[in-house]
């Protein structure tokens, strides 16, 4: 696959970590039907964090994110996120999706509204922001992103990239304090994957805290604190991406990463 | 376990856990009865209602079905039975009218003693159609496929063979004229080929026909049409008619996506026309009008004006399913077929229609549903149509004035069957062209 | 011409009724019998010398006209009233009355309506495409009373919509008013009323502008007539054949003249149409008359001897 | 450069140009194809011509404007016998697009339920809608009018059932809600009656009752000013943020002026009440349209539920999974993000079960209901003997009918679709 | 993006170039409604030339091949191919087609049809030749292009890069004397351009006519005569490849260099 290349080198000391916790993941299992996809997993994410994900296809990396904002329900264990523990109470569940943005890999963008709607709607409909402050905040996301002039195109007359980017706005216009990315690139043409990473390395630059599911190393290396290597529903490997790549541990991992790293 | 501090949060798993089995909440049938039936008060109250829906069915006929007597020659007797074993006012269905006249629903008025013929020619149906619908009937078997239709014909209304024979053969010579001429160009090959083709229809087929049925007198007993009613009738003008209309759907099809404005704005016409009138209307025209139409002293019998206008009917249908499909081949096998030099006629011949048809079977055999359950509106132009013409006719007579439901029910079902079968088969075909496609 | 079509054909292609009890119905093997298919039966006869060289054409109330225009059928032996319009606009030639009937109600007895009279405000049930339909509209307005038409298609349907009580009368010929009411399981439930609001000569009919064959059928409809009236019968009709002292049954039989030659027929076209089910009386008894289900009195088709209008003119 | 220019640079026109220039062979082809099809259509012509001839007809419309002389059953506009065939057709067309009208509403609506459950989770319900869907879609529409009409006259009391026996002191059949009696006649409801009635205004077509009018002037009105409301709202909504609650208001607004309304015109709905053999007072509903109208419905609807399943599956989870992860709630999700698809996933093929419902409607020729073609292609026809142009007349009446319908759906297909690339 | 990479100096002395003319293109202009796509094109191609067509996006590049075999028809100016001028005359299209053997970006194989039925199509039907001398010319060149095992299979039963195979030597199975190819690698994995890319190679050894767009530039030095440069719907720059590679004139060349070997 092709990689773009990013600067492992460049200066990431204003990335800040704090010492507070912004989810935190005891014990958690999930079961579909009899297929036991989440196996004790504890993850603890402090604010700030920057977290990608790794694992062969199939090993719960999808299913783990969207126990976060509760698109799929856990059986067992527990999950906070933001100090709020996720239980079947509506509220709680309505709270905390405000706090945690998703971008998925085939951006979901509403085809139905246009670029400026479908980044105002959450807003007005959710956080009940007056019309003319989301439009605001959707242009100033829109100009981050670098495509305002979109604003009144419909999704479908956007680029895979430029889609992507529109995703990644619209969930930010919420002004989550989480994001979650699910392979946001693994749709994408090799020449958009760089347009989107950028925005994303962005956003890291600025303190988001992030979990990202992603196969892009390069990114992974230049902008994550940790990388978590997933397989068979469970955190088999975890480590700063310093030393995940250059000295894996695990058999599991070692494989992973030949094949990945390998042509 | 995972270090809560950032900075050293480096862990390798030693151990990996095996699968456990799902918390007993989340299995069985007790589970699945919670998933289902009772997840909350609105699915409780939806599965209560649709179990009263179901008891209230089943109170009401339970009776009615449980007391049916077969063997009864008439109504009166019928009414007898049931009085005499479940005691008075008691209700029953009467099937004795289907065992007394089944072969009237089937065959309608076809002589008795020559019903093997449409049966061969239903069941040899499916050796003709079965290379094309079913995967595992060996290709080669498609010989067979044109040589059906004159056979079918042959078997149904009997005669001499020397008939269909010949009209096969105008086929063949227009094939052979076409090849000979077409090589000086496909349009005038086309031309010669359908004049030939018609010529020798008009002039050629009586007359050498009766010198050959003097000469070698192979034929079977003749049946005329007024005999054909019942499921013989529908299903004879159902595929019948879907059989004749694919070439002609074909065409306007092909018209239709034609960039030449006059032959595309005709089939417009001619299709748009078909399509905005109601067939009963159609019927009316086969009934009434087509003798109008044609040449002073034209006549004959109204089966086959009524295939006819079926025909154009299912042609006008047919031509937008085969539109859908040609729509549906991407761009590229045209300009493959056009830069290695095929023209228009080669190209549609070798590459287009056969990708293209083979992606509107399961239109077409919509289609033929759709068709199969209105050919009961020929009762309306006083045909043996099974769901009308002949339980009226079984109601004129004494024995069996005043049965309803039993002839309802025993028409429904067989249309159900068949219908059911076909969509069953086409949506399974439609899923499996979405997996052979790349 | 049509006689032409008829013999180079080896059949006679007759338009009749889809199915009216007693006067043409197909048996439980399709086999068609009835008042008006014995008169295909004799014309068949007549002109091909066999009676069941004849096919049957159903034909609705709505197709029957057209079926006949356009050459579909050679006859029209159906029912069909004897009108003026449909005489000169349809470009019909009816050919002789072969049963005289009116429009008369049908009524269930225990709804105590004794005349048409009382009628006023019912739902009345009538055949679509028939004069009945005219009459009925007619006979209401003249009366100053007011109805609910409820149309059906075919006599099927409206007896069975009004043996379920849909509407309070039924309507249409009194001859198929009894045969209906024949049919029914409790006939004696159901009265006919008196009046009999219109008249309706039925005769079969052919194209306009074919006199040959108009001859031809009319004249077979009389030699039918004849016979009953002089009593040739198809029991007696073989001794006869041979010569009678009454020259008028002479010239009917053949045995004297040639009156089918003179419409391009055989000598013995009468004597084959009336052996093919006798003669007019005994066709109407076996197939309406009272001794049937249907139960039909002579009535206005008695033979003018006995008081009725059966009349033929001469054979000479 | 070397020029490779040998090709004969032939001037000029050659006749074989016509086939093997790309320019005129197309020409060609259609000027071939034009004279084929128009010596075709006039080979029909003569024909026609020629056959006409022969019977001594002739082909015009001027029975049209005869008296028509029978009676329609169920005429919506004043109709008597004494008016022309040209009032019978009218009579005719209104009734076919009046028993469309409903056939379609009420298909639509029983379709959506049926479809929406057939969705359900519950799996019995979900089970027995297919058991409809599928039984309705596989049998011939004939089969169900056929059988809906066995069913009111077979099965259904006469009014006398609804009489009290004297005896018993009940009766042996009782009325639907007090309101409504199935007999075997005819379906009796209610009609309705008001006591301080405006009149009607006469127009040459029909008289347009004022009271009907006022009732729907008001609507309008009353929609009008709820649409305001609803704007308003929506503009606070913009301003602050948060939107008034506005139920309350639309719903006063919508049912205070149309209640206001009837009580000034003295409305009620009159009862049908057995007086004699029949019922009185309310409005009966005959016989043959009732099972024509349940048929259209029963069979139609099945299709319908269909295409609105397949309109909600169409749109994918992911739609859904994203409004969720943006926080909207189940039911805005609905409205505002999978509705709007699916709608435009479901109209086109919807309109074209409307068609088909309409073409449907000429089956009424089973149960003696009196629409287009049961006067024109029906009645007239047959006492004029004008089959020609009777049928012709009909033919192009549907066809307009289906052109405007399908042109309307081209309109809103262009104005809805999905902005594409 | 990944280059397979060829050794750009192998031996090309026996690839000659004659100074017979395949193609000629005199002024040609082509629109598209109002949009001029080809503008003043002048391109003459020696019999036996390797011509190598790059350009960014919409730049004209396929609708210029597609001219050449009249898959499009041009408005002005003059395309004379093999002799034969193109005209609206159907039998010189024809003549044309026969000689003039196109592979498009997808391939474009009769799915209904097999690997063999696919090759002998068009020598049977336009050709008139013999149908056993079909399938042995269709065997021969199954075996060229190293896949003679699959004749009986099915398009759809092969890889990308073997379909891509089989529609080049479907092409050859018309004996043409000019290739045009439109992109043929670009719908491939990269572990199957590099076996296409073999087959064009051994192609050009022997000799014959190309004319391919590509952006392959392993490629275009390997076996290229001369490189076209398209911007705009003209011939911005052309240039033997080593110059063109290393010493680009235009501005817009340089640009899309850089872009290209970019990353
Ligand atoms: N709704 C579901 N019902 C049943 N099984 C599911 C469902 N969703 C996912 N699975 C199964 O759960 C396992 C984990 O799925 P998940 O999507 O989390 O994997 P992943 O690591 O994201 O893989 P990929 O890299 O392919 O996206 C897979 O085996 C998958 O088949
Ligand atoms: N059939 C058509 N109708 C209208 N415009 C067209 C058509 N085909 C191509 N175009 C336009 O013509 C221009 C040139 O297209 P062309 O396909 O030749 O470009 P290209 O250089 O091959 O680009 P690519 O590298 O994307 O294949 C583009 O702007 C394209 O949008
Ligand atoms: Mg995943
Ligand atoms: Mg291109």
């Amino acid at each position: 696959m092709t990689e773009p290349h990013f600067d492992a080198n460049i200066d990431r000391s204003h990335m800040t970590v704090s010492d507070e916790v912004a989810i935190q993941i005891e014990n958690m299992n999930k079961w579909y039907g009899q297929f036991h996809v989440l196996r004790d997993i504890d993850l603890t994410v402090q604010r700030g964090e920057r977290i990608v994900i790794a694992g062969p296809s199939g090993s719960g990396k999808s299913t783990l994110i969207r126990c976060i904002n509760r698109l799929e329900e856990h059986q067992a264990g527990k999950i906070v996120v933001d100090g709020i523990e996720l239980t079947n109470d509506l509220k709680n569940i309505d709270k905390i999706r405000r706090e945690v943005g998703m971008v998925f890999q085939h951006f979901n963008l509403f085809p139905h509204l246009t670029i400026l709607e479908n980044l105002t709607l959450a807003p007005i409909w959710v956080r009940k922001t007056p019309k003319k402050e989301a439009i605001e905040t959707a242009m100033h996301f829109l100009e981050k992103v670098k495509i305002p002039e979109q604003a009144d195109k419909y999704p479908g007359q956007l680029s895979g990239g430029q889609q992507q980017r529109v995703a990644i706005a619209r969930s930010l216009c919420m002004k989550p304090r989480i994001m979650l990315f699910d392979e946001p690139t693994s749709a994408l043409d090799p020449e958009m994957i760089k347009e989107v990473l950028d925005t994303m390395i962005e956003l890291a630059e600025e303190g988001m805290t992030m979990l990202c599911v992603t196969h892009e190393m390069g990114f992974a290396q230049a902008v994550a604190n940790r990388v978590i290597f997933m397989a068979d529903g469970q955190i088999v490997e975890q480590n700063n991406p310093h030393d995940f790549f250059n000295n894996p541990q695990s058999e599991r991992t070692k494989q992973f990463l030949s094949q990945i790293l390998g042509h | 376990m995972s270090d809560t501090h950032a900075q050293s949060v480096a862990y390798v798993r030693d151990t990996m856990l095996d699968p456990k089995p799902a918390p007993a909440s989340q299995s069985g049938a007790i589970q699945w009865l919670r998933e289902n039936l009772f997840s909350g008060w609105l699915n409780t109250l939806l599965t209560i209602l649709g179990i009263l829906a179901i008891y209230g069915f089943f109170s009401h006929f339970y009776a009615w079905f449980l007391h049916g007597v077969w063997n009864a020659n008439s109504l009166a007797e019928c009414r007898q039975i049931i009085t005499t074993e479940y005691g008075d006012g008691a209700t029953g269905a009467c099937w004795g009218v289907i065992r007394d006249r089944w072969h009237q629903f089937i065959f309608g008025f076809y002589p008795p003693e020559l019903y093997w013929r449409p049966i061969l020619t239903f069941l040899l149906l499916f050796a003709a159609v079965g290379p094309v619908l079913f995967q595992w009937v060996p290709r080669k078997l498609i010989w067979f496929t044109p040589i059906y239709p004159f056979l079918a014909v042959w078997l149904l209304w009997g005669g001499s063979i020397w008939g269909p024979v010949l009209v096969a053969l105008g086929f063949v010579l227009a094939f052979v004229v076409f090849n000979y001429v077409a090589r000086f160009g496909t349009i005038g090959g086309f031309a010669a080929g359908a004049i030939v083709a018609i010529l020798f229809w008009l002039f050629g087929v009586s007359p050498l026909a009766g010198v050959l049925h003097a000469i070698i007198p192979l034929g079977i007993e003749p049946v005329e049409s007024a005999k054909f009613g019942g499921f013989l009738l529908a299903i004879t003008l159902g595929a019948g008619g879907i059989a004749m209309s694919l070439p002609l759907g074909v065409i306007l099809a092909l018209g239709r996506q034609s960039d030449m404005f006059l032959i595309r704005t005709f089939s417009v016409i001619f299709i748009e026309f078909i399509r905005g009138v109601p067939l009963i209307t159609l019927l009316f025209v086969a009934s009434l009008l087509l003798n109008y139409f044609l040449p002073p002293g034209t006549n004959f019998d109204i089966i086959l004006r009524v295939m006819i206008l079926v025909t154009m009917f299912a042609a006008a249908y047919i031509a937008e399913v085969i539109r859908g499909g040609l729509a549906a081949l991407p761009r590229g096998q045209y300009e493959a077929a056009d830069a290695l030099g095929l023209d228009y006629w080669k190209a549609q011949r070798l590459i287009i229609l056969p990708q293209a048809l083979k992606i509107s079977i399961p239109g077409i055999v919509s289609t033929f549903i759709g068709m199969f359950k209105d050919t009961t509106l020929v009762a309306f132009v006083g045909l043996f149509d099974p769901l009308k013409g002949i339980p009226d006719f079984i109601r004129a007579d004494f024995a069996w004035k005043g049965i309803y439901w039993e002839p309802f029910i025993f028409v429904g079902a067989i249309f159900f069957i068949l219908n059911f079968a076909m969509s069953r088969y086409s949506m399974y075909l439609e899923n499996r062209l979405k997996r052979d496609h790349r | 011409a049509t006689l032409d079509d008829v013999k180079s054909r080896g059949e006679l292609i007759c338009g009749v009724n889809t199915g009216l009890v007693g006067f043409a119905a197909p048996d439980a093997n399709g086999n068609w019998s009835g008042f008006d298919v014995a008169i295909c039966q004799a014309v068949a006869a007549a002109v091909l010398g066999d009676a069941s060289k004849v096919k049957y054409v159903p034909t609705t109330g709505q197709t029957r006209f057209t079926a006949l225009g356009s050459g579909e059928v050679d006859l029209l032996a159906r029912n069909t009233t004897w009108t003026f319009s449909r005489d000169t606009d349809l470009k019909l030639q009816f050919t002789a009355t072969n049963y005289y009937d009116g429009q008369g109600f049908m009524v269930r007895k225990d709804s105590g309506v004794t005349s048409a009279k009382e009628l006023d405000g019912a739902s009345v049930c009538i055949q679509t495409g028939t004069t009945t339909e005219l009459n009925l509209a007619d006979y209401f307005k003249a009366n100053n009373m007011s109805y609910q038409p409820i149309t059906v298609d075919s006599n099927a349907e409206g007896e069975q919509q009004f043996l379920a009580g849909a509407c309070d009368a039924y309507t249409t010929d009194a001859s198929g008013l009894a045969a209906t009411r024949a049919a029914f399981a409790n006939p004696s439930d159901y009265v006919i009323l008196p009046e009999i609001i219109s008249k309706e000569p039925l005769a079969p009919a052919v194209r306009q502008g074919d006199d040959q064959w108009t001859d031809i059928v009319r004249w077979t409809v009389f030699a039918l007539i004849a016979a009953e009236e002089y009593g040739v019968t198809s029991a007696n009709i073989d001794e006869l054949a041979k010569g009678t002292d009454n020259p008028e049954v002479n010239r009917l039989l053949g045995t004297e003249g040639d009156l089918g030659a003179m419409i391009g027929l055989d000598k013995t076209w009468a004597v084959n149409a009336i052996k093919a089910n006798g003669n007019y009386g005994e066709i109407f008894a076996a197939t309406i008359g009272e001794q049937t289900p249907i139960g039909l009195a002579r009535g206005l088709n008695a033979q003018w001897t006995q008081g009725g209008l059966m009349y033929a003119p001469p054979f000479r | 450069m070397t020029t490779a220019h040998d090709a004969p640079e032939s001037q000029g026109f050659r006749l074989s140009q016509l086939i093997y220039d790309t320019r005129y062979r197309s020409l060609t082809i259609q000027v071939v194809v034009f004279f084929i099809v128009m010596a075709f259509v006039g080979w029909l012509v003569d024909n026609t011509i020629q056959n006409l001839s022969a019977l001594g007809k002739d082909f015009n419309f001027s029975f049209l404007s005869q008296r028509a002389g029978y009676d329609i059953g169920n005429a919506i506009i004043p109709y008597n016998n004494d008016m022309t065939h040209g009032r019978a057709l009218l009579v005719g067309l209104i009734n076919t697009l009046w028993i469309s009208f409903l056939g379609c509403v009420a298909a639509t609506i029983l379709g959506i339920f049926v479809g929406v459950l057939r969705l359900s989770k519950n799996w019995l319900v979900g089970r027995l809608m297919t058991v409809y869907v599928e039984v309705f879609r596989n049998i011939p529409l004939l089969l169900w009018i056929l059988v809906a009409i066995a069913l009111l006259t077979e099965a259904a009391p006469s009014p006398n059932a609804y009489k009290i026996n004297p005896t018993t002191g009940e009766a042996s059949a009782s009325m639907l809600f007090d309101s409504i009696a199935f007999t075997n006649r005819y379906t009796a409801i209610p009609s309705i009656h008001f006591d301080r009635s405006l009149g009607s205004l006469d127009t040459a077509l029909a008289p347009i009752s004022l009271n009907f009018l006022a009732i729907v002037l008001v609507l309008i009105a009353s929609i009008w000013v709820n649409k305001r409301v609803l704007a308003s709202a929506a503009k606070i909504q913009e301003a602050t943020g948060v939107r008034p609650t506005t139920w309350w208001k639309s719903a006063l607004i919508l049912i205070v002026p149309m209640l206001a309304l009837l009580i000034a015109l003295g409305f009620n709905p009159d009862e049908p009440v057995l007086q004699g053999f029949n019922f009185k007072n309310g409005t009966n509903v005959s016989n043959s349209f009732v099972p024509l109208w349940l048929g259209l419905t029963l069979y139609t609807a099945a299709f319908i539920a269909e295409i609105v399943r397949a309109g909600i599956l169409a749109i994918s989870k992911g739609q859904t999974e994203a409004a969720y992860a943006l926080g909207l709630r189940p039911n805005r999700t609905m409205n505002l993000v999978i509705l709007p698809q699916a709608l435009r996933v479901i109209i086109p093929p919807l309109i074209s079960q409307y068609l088909n419902l309409t073409k449907n409607s000429s089956l009424a020729i089973a149960v003696g209901y009196l629409e287009l073609r049961g006067t024109l292609g029906g009645i007239t026809l047959n006492q004029t003997g004008r089959e020609l142009e009777a049928i012709s007349l009909m033919m192009l009446i549907y066809l307009a009918i289906s052109l405007s319908i399908s042109g309307a759906m081209n309109v809103y297909n262009n104005r809805v679709k999905l902005k594409e690339r």
